[in-house]
């Protein structure tokens, strides 16, 4: 069986799993949407502010929240379904990339919601003429995230704390991709130019999905 | 530990010839005293950018040769960058605070870069504690080693695209901007602290070699099970 | 003809415990061979290593050919099957979307897990969830997994374990079948009378270490 | 092998977005302050009261203290004449490269606060006191 379509086979079992969990929009939505109410309550009545401080506050949470979506259950898999799909012959770069095609629609759709409710929230200057950059920063970001959260899923996997440890992984290494997609927004709101903030994101999509290919054998291996 | 004792012993002097050298080489004129600073600030991150260059070697290696002493090269370079990243963060705070009027600047890519690079490697450290098994551990630990040295010039140019409020190198091909005695001074300090790294890492890493083979020695004592007797239940 | 597994001086290391020392072990086509012993004296690590999925710390191994620690691994892979001591199936799946998704990895037809699920009798449960269903269920599942995917090298862990006679059956019809093929098996189990019955030889494992004729 | 190829070829793409990057992101006037020359001539795109930074050098003979501290600053070019609402650090002085935050107020920048920027040049003390102009 080619490649794409044990990508598209793992990728499509990953989303049925996640349909019947249901932990990214039941449990993390929710939850996201709440801290981003929270943002308001705190500041109290300062609106201009709370308009400024929009975008800033959905890409945050977008980062915090969208990699705990990228880390979700459904992501994860016990020995047992490891040795199946490596006696069935699965490449390892083909589970790396049907996590990542999983992760990546889940996480794209949860940054739409995350976004179409800070807009509501906080009503952000953002003119509707950049809809389609913003569509595709948000796409860009969920790429990179579910790259990410996939690697460090499988780093952490089978340990006492792999959510929090994932985490803490996670977290720093996605700076280029919270820098990139607030960078975007502020310079669309600029009138500015985005391709550079474009660039560095494809840059981070690439250079993981390179990382991930590359060490996809070694990080089956070292879940033995 | 003899190697790593003589390594230390040495590193001790230099630091204490560069200490004094620090001490006694003239200050800057806009800063005053401050800028002594600099002989523990940029030795500092220049050894934590090196510890975590060798943190990746090792990782890189470990992955292809499968030797421990790579592993142990990886896990020892880590936790010495991680300190030398704390001191030299610290040191650049109180300096920044004195000099510049504020301690801490977000919108400047070094102080940022530096920042991350800090929690990455807590990252990195905090996995190494999670896992119990060498091998494991090992394998792990060197995917991450060689993927997250991927990110730091993504996350430098991420932050690079602004200017900056971070002074750039003293020292450049064409010369330093620094008079000769601070110079030497600043140098013989990096040499100093280049040798503390040398002996912190070969001693971490006799540490590291000594534990595992205590922890091997303990796993193989009192393995076996031995079988019940079923006679003696009724006394138990 | 070419030995299908081939251990040499074998030792594996887990969480920096020795679980097997010194294995010496050759698995010739045609042959079903038993290997019976305790808990905890190595059994599990054993059949993962032969079916590559356990790298080896010292000596040396080919399984179906291929040299074990070295990526030649990946290319045989699919000619070993494995039933574990725990079922390998996705709980919030039903049983026959779990064979759907083996039909679809091992690039077969889905109409032929419908006719598989028959042979072992699961065809009035193929509906219910995995995590709901009965051991016995999900082994008879596992059968039918292996009937479809076929492999030369048949790896069965303690799979007998707690099954009623016609599952017995079921799995000792696969093992006649894959050894009719030219295959061959390794049973492992702690209950070394069950072994004798089914298999040609049987050796001990003892704290990790393999003797002949237990 | 497939992944192989993969892999290189990524790394040169990679390569080549981060050289990319550098030349655009340099082309690019993503700037975190403005010199007063820039901030003389892009006037119009900072109305007043548009919060922006300014780093330039504090022209000697100019500081006055009362309330606020009054100044200019120039980069060599232009030359901007300051109010500093807070104190600035201690520091602060004539000939000082320094870096402020504020905005325009018709053609003076009203600034909340001031850091000095340090250079990367090191200067000893001339006997007698204070610096020379570098």
């Amino acid at each position: 069986m080619s490649f794409g379509d044990q990508t598209l086979e793992l990728a499509r079992v990953d989303l049925a799993l996640e349909r019947r969990l249901g932990e990214s929009f039941r449990i993390i939505a929710p939850f996201a949407l709440v801290a981003l109410a929270m943002f308001p309550m705190a500041l109290g009545l300062r609106i201009t502010l709370v308009s400024e401080i929009g975008t800033a506050v959905f890409w945050a949470l977008g980062i915090l929240f969208g990699m705990q979506v990228a880390l979700r259950r459904s992501s994860t898999d016990d020995r047992e379904r490891r040795d199946l799909h490596a006696l069935l012959g699965v490449d390892p770069a083909a589970r790396f990339a049907g996590r990542v095609l999983a992760g990546s629609l889940l996480t794209t759709a949860f940054l739409v919601v995350l976004f179409v409710a800070m807009v509501l929230l906080y009503g952000p200057r953002l003119p509707l003429a950049a809809a389609p950059a913003i569509a595709l920063s948000i796409v860009m970001v969920a790429v990179g995230l579910s790259e990410l959260g996939t690697l460090a899923g499988e780093i952490a996997w089978g340990l006492r704390d792999r959510t929090a440890l994932a985490s803490l992984i996670v977290a720093p290494l996605a700076i280029p991709l919270l820098v990139a997609g607030s960078q975007t927004f502020e310079a669309i709101a600029a009138g500015a130019g985005i391709l550079p903030w474009v660039l560095l994101m494809l840059t981070t999509d690439l250079a993981l999905a390179v990382a991930g290919v590359a060490m996809a054998r070694p990080l089956e291996e070292a879940t033995r | 530990m003899k190697r790593a004792t003589v390594l230390v012993g040495v590193a001790a002097l230099a630091i204490a010839v560069g200490l004094w050298l620090a001490l006694t080489a003239p200050a800057d004129a806009l800063q005053g005293a401050f800028s002594r600073i600099i002989n523990i600030h940029v030795p500092s991150l220049w050894l934590a950018f090196l510890a975590f260059g060798v943190t990746a070697f090792g990782s890189i290696m470990w992955l292809w040769k499968k030797r421990p002493r790579w592993d142990r090269l990886a896990m020892a370079s880590a936790e010495v960058g991680v300190l030398f990243t704390a001191i030299g963060i610290a040191t650049g705070m109180i300096w920044g605070q004195r000099v510049w009027g504020t301690a801490w600047d977000w919108g400047d890519p070094r102080l940022a870069t530096t920042a991350v690079m800090f929690f990455v490697y807590l990252g990195y450290l905090a996995l190494r504690g999670a896992i119990d098994d060498p091998v494991v551990r090992a394998r792990r630990s060197a995917i991450l080693g060689a993927v997250a040295v991927v990110q730091v010039p993504l996350v430098y140019f991420s932050v690079n695209m602004f200017r900056t409020l971070h002074q750039t190198q003293s020292i450049r091909p064409d010369g330093s901007t620094m008079p000769r005695e601070m110079l030497v001074a600043m140098l013989v300090n990096l040499a100093a602290f280049t040798l503390l790294y040398v002996a912190l890492v070969v001693a971490r890493m006799e540490v590291a070699e000594a534990e595992e083979s205590a922890a091997e020695r303990e796993a193989m004592a009192g393995a076996e099970v031995k079988p019940p007797r079923l006679s003696e239940v009724g006394d138990v | 003809m070419a030995l299908l597994c081939s251990l040499r001086q074998v030792g594996v290391s887990l969480g920096g415990k020795t679980i097997l020392r010194d294995i010496d072990f050759d698995l010739h086509p045609r042959q079903v061979i038993g290997i019976a012993g305790p808990n905890g004296s190595g059994k599990t690590t054993l059949v993962r290593t032969l079916a590559t999925l356990v790298r080896i710390d010292r000596g040396q191994g080919t399984v179906l050919g291929a040299d074990l620690g070295t990526d030649q691994v990946y290319e045989v892979r699919s000619e070993v099957g494995l039933m574990g001591h725990r079922p390998a199936v996705i709980p919030e799946l039903t049983i026959t979307e779990n064979l759907e998704h083996v039909c679809r990895l091992a690039a077969l037809e889905l109409s032929r897990a419908r006719s598989a699920l028959g042979v072992v009798g699961l065809e009035d449960a193929a509906r219910t969830r995995a995590g709901a269903a009965s051991h016995g269920m999900l082994r008879r599942l596992e059968v039918a997994r292996l009937l479809l995917t076929r492999p030369r090298l048949l790896l069965l862990d303690e799979a007998t374990h707690g099954l009623d006679s016609s599952a017995q059956e079921l799995i000792d019809a696969l093992i006649a079948r894959t050894v009719a093929g030219g295959g061959a098996a390794v049973m492992v189990s702690h209950d070394a009378e069950r072994l004798s019955t089914s298999c040609d030889a049987v050796m001990g494992l003892a704290v990790g270490r393999l003797v002949a004729g237990a | 092998m497939q992944h192989r190829r993969f892999v290189l070829l990524g790394i040169g793409g990679v390569i080549a977005l981060v050289v990319a990057m550098t030349l655009i992101g340099l082309g690019q006037n993503l700037t975190y302050y403005l010199y007063p020359t820039e901030a003389v001539d892009r006037r119009a795109e900072f109305p007043d009261g548009e919060r922006f930074r300014l780093a330039g050098m504090v022209v000697e003979g100019t500081v006055e203290r009362g309330e606020v501290y009054r100044f200019e600053v120039t980069d060599g070019g232009a030359t901007i004449p300051v109010i500093l609402r807070n104190s600035p650090p201690p520091l602060f002085a004539e000939g000082v490269p320094v870096l402020l935050d504020g905005s325009w107020s018709g053609d003076t920048f009203d600034a909340g606060e001031a850091l000095i920027r340090h250079d990367e040049n090191y200067r000893i003390p001339e006997r007698g006191g204070t610096a020379a102009e570098g």
